[in-house]
């Protein structure tokens, strides 16, 4: 490493206000290298890299340390070398496909804008270019795409024109800020995958930024871990996740899912639910003289769920998966199919039997943030199922809830309002609201995906208990696969609408057999490959 | 910061039209009616803050009693306008169907019909007093409150809390009442705040063109109207009851952008 | 805020900057008018302002003088046979039409035949109709310049009538101003001006008319010299009464011929601007209604006529301008005696008397009244406080004009600040408010004994014995009280620097003949 | 986009139905009449009668309602009482006044109002942003007709600039017609310049806060260019729908503002028309403006893919 680096930055301080976001950090790129910037929500990993383009958001600022870039002190750079500096010199790939193209400008001037601004080339050069590029990124149709405007492209297309966008300027280095959290699993991969063929091609180096310790695995030569501000430790990725040093990076790597001993699930057990044929249709927009579009969105699927097992649902978005669940409870019709709860046929017409299964039946969503009331506190929150629980009196109730609060680990939360909360916090208050009336049901909508890493374990393992515990049985909704394998005890693959492939957890991941669900595998990161 | 400043400037200056409209209830320098012809249209004296009008009615003291009817009035016709508007506004939302397009096509009648002609009429009806106004203004000021709560109770019903009720076993009438209404609390506060704003200026229109709260009973609005023979002549008469106007709306707007900063921090500092 | 402290400055400063000159036009006089007319069709469809611009325009047989008094005006000489049926016209030689054409006895019969078509819509064709005091039987032409009108009764009102402004003078016209469906062009008549462009809603313009022939001797009401001095006149149509005196001020207009009295002192100190007063004929005050439960006992009307200090009231009303008057004939009328001057006096203690007397127990009594019209609001409120200071509780209620017209109309109030307008003869002033209520609710004053002797007083055309008739019956109206009439009007007329000649009148109505422009 | 179009146009066919119909019931509940009005203290029981039997006031009120409605649907919107015009031609006239007068302001307030508040929201927090809103507030606390009669007595009275009173088509005499709207367009664009500022700030705020500005401003874009040509497109949005609703309410007649300056516009046409009791000017006025209120609204729809191309028109 005799090399001169093509970043470096040393005791890089960033304050908000008076509080420090980044907190003298240091670290090195070699040009071409791929570095990961790990961290969980709140350690300052997307700050530090955003000071490098001198672009923190209003009220933040650099309060101190070195940035070299490429033999320049970017620290001393007036703003309008800055400018010149951003895009030739350092690109930037943001998190939110849908807000980091301009809606009102079409494709095609949003490429070309940075090439005319730092190139100065002819228009049909311009144009040449931009019809390149978009090819190079597997754009069908890139003169269409030219004229297009960005909300007709689907998120994982959008991620694709926007790294068309960096690229074309052939930077020697990109920040990929969480470049593909938004996506599902496959199209990560696809992303991923060209963004590191892209860059070796050009020989730019790139700050991958990131939460996922499987990204870092299979895509960063070396990884930087941060946590509230602080380098906590660095090196090489492989050492780092195999063999972390530091007691933080040792929780990280700990908190990610893991295969336990699959439990012993009495296979000829009556289901509790069973879904026979259930197809759901959206109606689409209706407009006056003009057909509407329906969506087909469950094209029947057929289920059980035994008492006390989980089973666990996995697809892409758009798999039809989440619809599911919702069309189970009732919470969107079904156009055709019988749902029966512990022997009985539930019809939408028996109002009654209807009501019945809604008591015994509850669901965890996956926004932690918009499935709590925000102006109720956390003890009425979870108190409320139990409005239609006849037999407990106001002690019981009282009891009860105390009892679950207690179980989620929410003791003494009661008077709080869910603003108070963290988003684990917010998802142990929305299990507990599930859990108080002792459902012997739960659907459990991607409960963990919008947590940080340390918290989805710590969520994950909470649900697995209460499980155990009350021995409910739970219909698992998921994309990742490293949590269903952690939880399961069967997996149910749906794509399009379908149900492709069923089977017991360690059958379809050790042996699966439908296309898809191969693909879905082998595009999911595990740390195990890399021991391997 | 700005927030604050916002509250603090706002705050104050609506703190002291509430305290001047609560002291004028009991005191005011002279009685706002009291005529005497012999002292009319004096300038402001150590006698007469801000002069007499044309009646030699003490000015301060009309401003006082106005600013009590201007609040109520105002108060009364957002409390109107916002009853009426989220009962229409909730059930339009929450119903749908429709009786939401029929609530829907009433109200943009009514946001396409002048507040003129509806005071006219409802005061013809009631009777040519501060209730007509009230009534009438608050009609039409309604459908805009109509128009935000139907819109907040769409996007609220569309959230998962609200799933999460209807999971949990609630009637619809419930989950509307005990989780949907809360919800547009915070927007319906900021429409009514800066709603507010927009009665005392229309009353004062109302009045200008002859139609407001009926004189002899001050309001900022007959009184300025009433001042404009005398613009050149006796400028305190105008220039004292704009300037109270002008610094309510000042102090009701500083306050709602206060509010709104509060409940949608994004607009604030940073 | 900013801007407040900037205006405030500048109202303070004592230097004010002379009105630039902004489009004045030389030889053409600008007159405000607060609405647009109706139309140029004599007497259909008219208002206040419609009169005051075609009565440039129009000229009838006779017309009013400065008094109100009838005096020929197209007429050289009018004869009235023994029984008072019979009036004899002939028209003045040498007149012309705007069109050039000379003015005949059959042109006169012609306009008259269409104006008591009914399909003219003429106003008041029911007045000549049979409906009204009488009945025009025929219009003959006897001569080249000679007509005789015949009526059906005698009455003393039938030359005031075809005088009245408000039936377009009863304008002689030429045939061409219909087209040959008898269908109104515009009119082509004999006034001093001719009619010029029309825009509606902004102003209308009137043209000098060469071939004008006047009447001798100085200007008197719409007869006398008519000689005009300008090019053209434009009436614009300005709304509001602040905006008519900032025009004024600002030079945009020449003659505001109707100014509030609250701008007497303002204009009068500035000394650019003349202002001119004149009384007028119409008649102020509250109307009392007879028939209301509290109201119908004439002591406590009595004590509200003592209750209230007319003179004090007048003063703050017309800002120093009026008279006060307690009779209904107004106080440029040639009727308006000795006796007519006599009214209640202010005295609260006999009105306290009176209240007690009748058992009056602290009842409201609304006063209605309206923003429209500022003297009828003033005089409530300071009304409302006189009354308070003798313990009545009296209330305002301040009503749309339309609204409380409405309400005259029915008769459906306690007591209202009312203001008639002028009328053309004594007998009429006491004839708008006399007359049974049951059939005639708008009617104020309902006593038998004073309708008798006001109908004797409508026929005969005997002076003296009319004033005895006037003088009886303002006797018992202070006694009845039905009505406490306050003054008469004033107008007031202010004109800007470039003019001169202009002078008020007790019509109320500009005349801008004998005004000339510098 | 034909079919929307007509679809909408067809939406507007029940509310101007209902505006009708609420004014006609309206206006007749109000007590006084035009007949009663127009003979005033003179009326007699006889004469009113004639009046009204001539103006058609003596039908039954559906009659009269009926009748109106027929007429309506072959374009006839009857003949003024009062100055016996036809109404339709009149409330053309009127509404040309209002319209050069509110367009023109708005057009104005907007050319000030947007940049100013995206400089504000650009540098928010900053000295300059606090002097843009504070003037913004201020502006938006004034009373139009304050302002108006403020203007109107310092530039028309104490300096003589400018006329105080009338107005001139611009057809007639373009130079005199600037010299009698600058204080009445002054005054409404003063007023509007408030609103939109604040508009214009508040949805640039939001846009700045977003991915795609920083994105542009990581490809390099001076900052003067990321406003102009990223943030301008997308907060305009919400600002041209708020103009669409200010014009909207404005072209119903800025009475308020036409009274203080004695301009011939819609708005005074049925604020007079109110008071005068001429039934078919006010009832023609209200379904003009209700019309107009819809088709400008549409219109504002219609633009709107241009700020915002994610709504297509469908």
């Amino acid at each position: 490493m005799t090399q001169a680096p093509l970043l470096s930055v040393t005791d890089l301080s960033v304050t908000a206000g008076d509080r420090a976001v980044v907190d003298r950090v240091s670290f090195s790129l070699q040009p071409g290298e791929i570095m990961a910037l790990v961290g969980e929500s709140g350690s300052g990993k997307t700050m530090a890299a955003r000071s490098v383009l001198d672009l923190l958001p209003p009220g933040v600022r650099r309060s101190g340390g070195r940035i070299v870039f490429d033999g320049q002190d970017l620290s001393a750079m007036t703003p309008a070398q800055m400018r010149a500096m951003r895009g030739p010199g350092i690109g930037m790939v943001f998190q939110e496909p849908m807000v980091s193209l301009n809606p009102a400008l079409s494709i095609g001037a949003q490429l070309a804008e940075g090439l005319e601004l730092h190139r100065r080339l002819p228009r049909d050069e311009v144009l040449r270019l931009c019809r390149q590029m978009l090819a190079r990124v597997q754009i069908n149709d890139p003169d269409r795409c030219l004229a297009a405007f960005p909300h007709e492209f689907s998120g994982g297309m959008r991620q694709r024109i926007m790294l068309a966008a960096v690229m074309l300027l052939q930077p020697k280095l990109l920040l990929a800020d969480e470049p593909t959290t938004a996506l599902d699993t496959l199209t990560q991969r696809e992303v991923l995958d060209l963004m590191v063929e892209l860059t070796r091609d050009n020989g730019t180096a790139v700050i991958l930024i990131t939460h996922n310790l499987g990204l870092v695995g299979r895509y960063a030569a070396n990884a930087v871990v941060m946590e509230q501000g602080k380098v906590v430790e660095a090196g090489p990725s492989r050492d780092i996740l195999l063999r972390p040093q530091q007691p933080y990076t040792q929780t990280l790597v700990g908190a990610l899912p893991r295969r336990g001993p699959a439990r012993p699930v009495p296979a000829d057990a009556k289901p509790i639910v069973s879904v026979r044929d259930l197809e759901v249709v959206f109606p689409g927009r209706k407009r006056m003289f003009r057909p509407s579009h329906p969506v087909h969105a469950v094209k029947g699927v057929s289920l059980d769920v035994r008492p006390g097992e989980v089973l666990a649902v996995v697809g892409g978005s758009g798999s039809g998966k989440t619809t599911l669940g919702r069309a189970i409870l009732g919470l969107v019709p079904a156009r055709a199919g019988h749902i029966q709860f512990a022997g009985t046929d539930i019809a939408a017409s028996d109002r009654a039997a209807m009501r019945r299964f809604r008591l015994a039946c509850q669901l965890v969503f996956q926004d932690p943030y918009s499935s709590l009331d925000p102006r109720m506190r956390v003890g009425p929150i979870v108190a409320e199922p139990l409005r239609h629980a006849e037999d407990m009196d106001r002690r019981a109730r009282e009891a009860r809830v105390a009892e679950v609060l207690e179980e989620v680990g929410l003791a003494g939360f009661a008077d709080r309002h869910p603003h108070a909360l963290s988003g684990g916090q917010r998802q142990r208050v929305a299990i507990a609201r599930a859990l108080v009336r002792r459902p012997a049901f739960v659907v459990a909508d991607e409960p963990v995906s919008a947590l940080d890493m340390t918290i989805q374990q710590q969520v994950l393992t909470l649900l697995q208990r209460l499980q155990e515990q009350h021995g409910f049985a739970c219909l698992f909704i998921s994309h990742d696969l490293a949590a269903v394998a952690q939880i399961a005890d069967r997996v149910a693959v749906m794509e399009q609408g379908l149900v492709v492939e069923t089977g017991t957890r360690d059958a379809i991941f050790d042996n699966p057999q439908h296309a898809y669900t191969r693909a879905l595998l082998e595009a999911s990161p595990r740390i195990e490959d890399l021991a391997a | 910061m700005r927030v604050r400043a916002n509250a603090v400037i706002g705050g104050t200056l609506i703190g002291l039209l509430v305290a001047v409209s609560a002291t004028a209830t009991f005191w005011t320098p002279y009685d706002p009616l009291r005529i005497n012809l012999r002292a009319r249209l004096r300038p402001p004296t150590d006698l007469f803050w801000l002069g007499t009008d044309e009646f030699g009615r003490d000015v301060v003291s009309r401003l006082m009693a106005g600013a009590a009817t201007s609040a109520l009035v105002a108060l009364l016709t957002v409390a109107a306008a916002v009853i009426l508007g989220v009962v229409i506004g909730v059930l339009a939302g929450f119903v749908r169907g429709w009786l939401d397009r029929v609530l829907m096509a009433v109200n943009d009648t009514l946001l396409a019909f002048p507040g003129i002609l509806l005071a006219l009429g409802l005061m013809a009806v009631i009777g040519p007093n501060k209730w007509g106004i009230i009534l009438a203004l608050g009609l039409a000021y309604s459908p805009s409150v109509v128009r935000v709560v139907r819109a907040t109770v769409l996007s609220v019903r569309e959230r998962e809390y609200i799933e999460a009720s209807r999971v949990i076993g609630n009637s619809e009438v419930y989950t509307m009442a005990r989780h949907v209404l809360p919800n547009c609390v915070a927007p319906i506060v900021v429409l009514a705040t800066s709603m507010f704003g927009w009665v005392v200026l229309a009353e004062s229109a109302l009045s200008f063109l002859g139609l407001g709260v009926p004189p002899p009973a001050p309001t900022w609005g007959n009184m300025l109207s009433a001042a404009r023979p005398y613009l050149d002549q006796a400028p305190w008469l105008s220039i004292a009851p704009g300037l109270c106007i002008a610094l309510t709306l000042l102090g009701i707007n500083l306050l709602g952008d206060a509010l709104r900063d509060k409940l949608d921090p994004r607009m604030g500092a940073a | 805020m900013r801007r407040a402290a900037l205006a405030l400055s500048l109202i303070a400063s004592p230097l004010l900057l002379p009105a630039a000159a902004v489009a004045q036009e030389p030889g053409v006089l600008r007159v405000a008018l607060n609405a647009d007319i109706r139309t140029n069709d004599p007497g259909v469809n008219r208002d206040g302002n419609t009169d005051a611009v075609m009565m440039h325009v129009l000229e009838g047989l006779v017309g009013l003088t400065e008094k109100g008094d009838v005096a020929p005006l197209l007429a050289e000489k009018i004869d009235v046979s023994p029984d008072g049926k019979a009036y004899t016209f002939v028209l003045r030689d040498g007149l012309v039409f705007h069109n050039g054409q000379p003015v005949t006895a059959e042109d006169v019969a012609w306009t008259w035949k269409r104006y008591l078509d009914p399909a003219t819509k003429w106003r008041c064709q029911s007045e000549f109709g049979g409906k009204g005091q009488t009945r025009i039987e025929a219009v003959e032409v006897t001569g080249p310049r000679t007509v005789v009108f015949r009526i059906d009764k005698p009455t003393a009102l039938f030359l005031s009538m075809t005088a009245r402004p408000d039936c377009g003078g009863s304008a002689i016209l030429h045939k061409d101003s219909v087209d040959a469906d008898g269908k109104w062009k515009g009119p082509i008549a004999t006034g001093p001006f001719k009619f010029g462009e029309w825009k509606r809603g902004q102003y209308v313009e009137l043209e000098r008319f060469a071939g004008y022939r006047s009447l001798p001797g100085p200007r008197d009401g719409y007869v006398g010299g008519k000689k005009v001095e300008v090019e053209r006149v434009r009436f614009l149509v300005i709304p509001d009464p602040a905006a008519t005196k900032a025009a004024l001020l600002a030079g945009s207009i020449d003659v505001a011929p109707d100014v509030s009295a609250d701008d007497l002192e303002e204009l009068k100190r500035r000394g650019d601007i003349t202002v001119d007063m004149a009384p007028t004929m119409s008649v102020s005050g509250f109307l009392l209604q007879t028939t209301d439960p509290l109201l119908q006992d004439v002591r406590i009307r009595r004590a509200i006529a003592h209750a209230i200090d007319t003179a004090e009231i007048t003063a703050g009303v017309t800002k120093g301008t009026g008279t006060p008057n307690a009779s209904v004939i107004p106080v440029p009328s040639s009727y308006y005696s000795a006796k007519q001057k006599e009214r209640a006096k202010a005295d609260p203690a006999l009105a306290r008397k009176l209240l007690a007397e009748a058992g009056y127990r602290g009842q409201p009594i609304k006063i209605l009244t309206n923003k429209r019209y500022g003297p009828m609001f003033d005089a409530a409120v300071l009304g409302q406080a006189m009354l308070q200071q003798v313990g009545v509780n009296a209330e305002i209620e301040v009503l749309e004009w339309a609204t409380q017209l409405d309400r005259y109309l029915k008769g459906n109030y306690q007591m209202m600040s009312f203001s008639y307008s002028a009328r053309l003869d004594a007998a009429l002033n006491f004839e708008m408010m006399s007359g049974p209520k049951a059939t005639q609710p708008r009617k104020v004053w309902d006593n038998p004994e004073a309708l008798k002797l006001l109908s004797e007083a409508m026929v005969s055309a005997d002076r003296a014995k009319r004033q005895e008739r006037f003088d009886r019956l303002h006797g018992m109206f202070l006694a009845d009280v039905p009505m406490l009439v306050l003054y008469n009007g004033v107008d007031i007329s202010a004109t800007g620097p470039r003019v001169k000649g202009y002078k008020g009148w007790a019509a109320g109505q500009p005349r801008l003949w004998g005004v000339t422009l510098q | 986009m034909l079919r929307y179009i007509l679809h909408r146009l067809l939406m507007t066919v029940p509310t101007a139905l209902l505006v009708a119909l609420a004014v006609f019931v309206l206006l007749r509940l109000v007590p006084g009449d035009p007949a009663q009005l127009m003979l005033g203290d003179t009326a007699t029981e006889e004469t009113l009668a004639e009046l009204r039997a001539q103006l058609g006031l003596d039908q039954p009120i559906a009659m009269q309602f009926l009748y109106w409605l027929g007429n309506v649907a072959v374009g006839d919107l009857g003949r003024s009482i009062t100055n016996d015009l036809p109404v339709l031609p009149l409330i053309f006239d009127r509404f040309q006044v209002s319209a050069s007068i509110v367009i023109v302001a708005v057009v104005l307030a907007t050319l000030v109002a947007v940049p100013a508040g995206m400089l504000a929201a650009w540098r928010q927090n900053s000295l300059g942003d606090l002097l843009i809103v504070g003037g913004a507030t201020m502006l938006l606390s004034i009373p139009s007709f304050w302002l108006g009669l403020l203007m109107l007595l310092f530039f028309g009275v104490k300096l003589g600039w400018l006329p105080v009173v009338g107005y001139v088509s611009f057809g007639e005499d373009f130079g005199r017609a600037l010299a009698y709207v600058i204080l009445p367009i002054a005054t409404l664009t003063l007023i509007e310049i408030g609103v939109i500022t604040r508009m214009a700030r508040a949805a640039t705020i939001e846009v700045l806060r977003l991915e795609y500005i920083t994105h542009a401003r990581a490809k390099g874009v001076p900052e003067g260019r990321v406003l102009w040509r990223h943030a301008l497109p997308n907060a305009f949005a919400p600002t041209w729908t708020l103009l669409g609703l200010i014009l909207g309410n404005l072209l119903g007649g800025i009475a308020v503002i036409e009274t203080v300056f004695t301009l011939p516009g819609l708005g005074r046409l049925l604020v007079d028309g109110i008071f005068a009791r001429d039934y078919p000017v006010v009832q023609g006025c209200l379904l003009f403006v209700a019309i107009m209120y819809v088709l400008v609204n549409l219109l504002v729809d219609l633009l709107y893919p241009v700020f915002d191309p994610r709504v297509a028109a469908e």
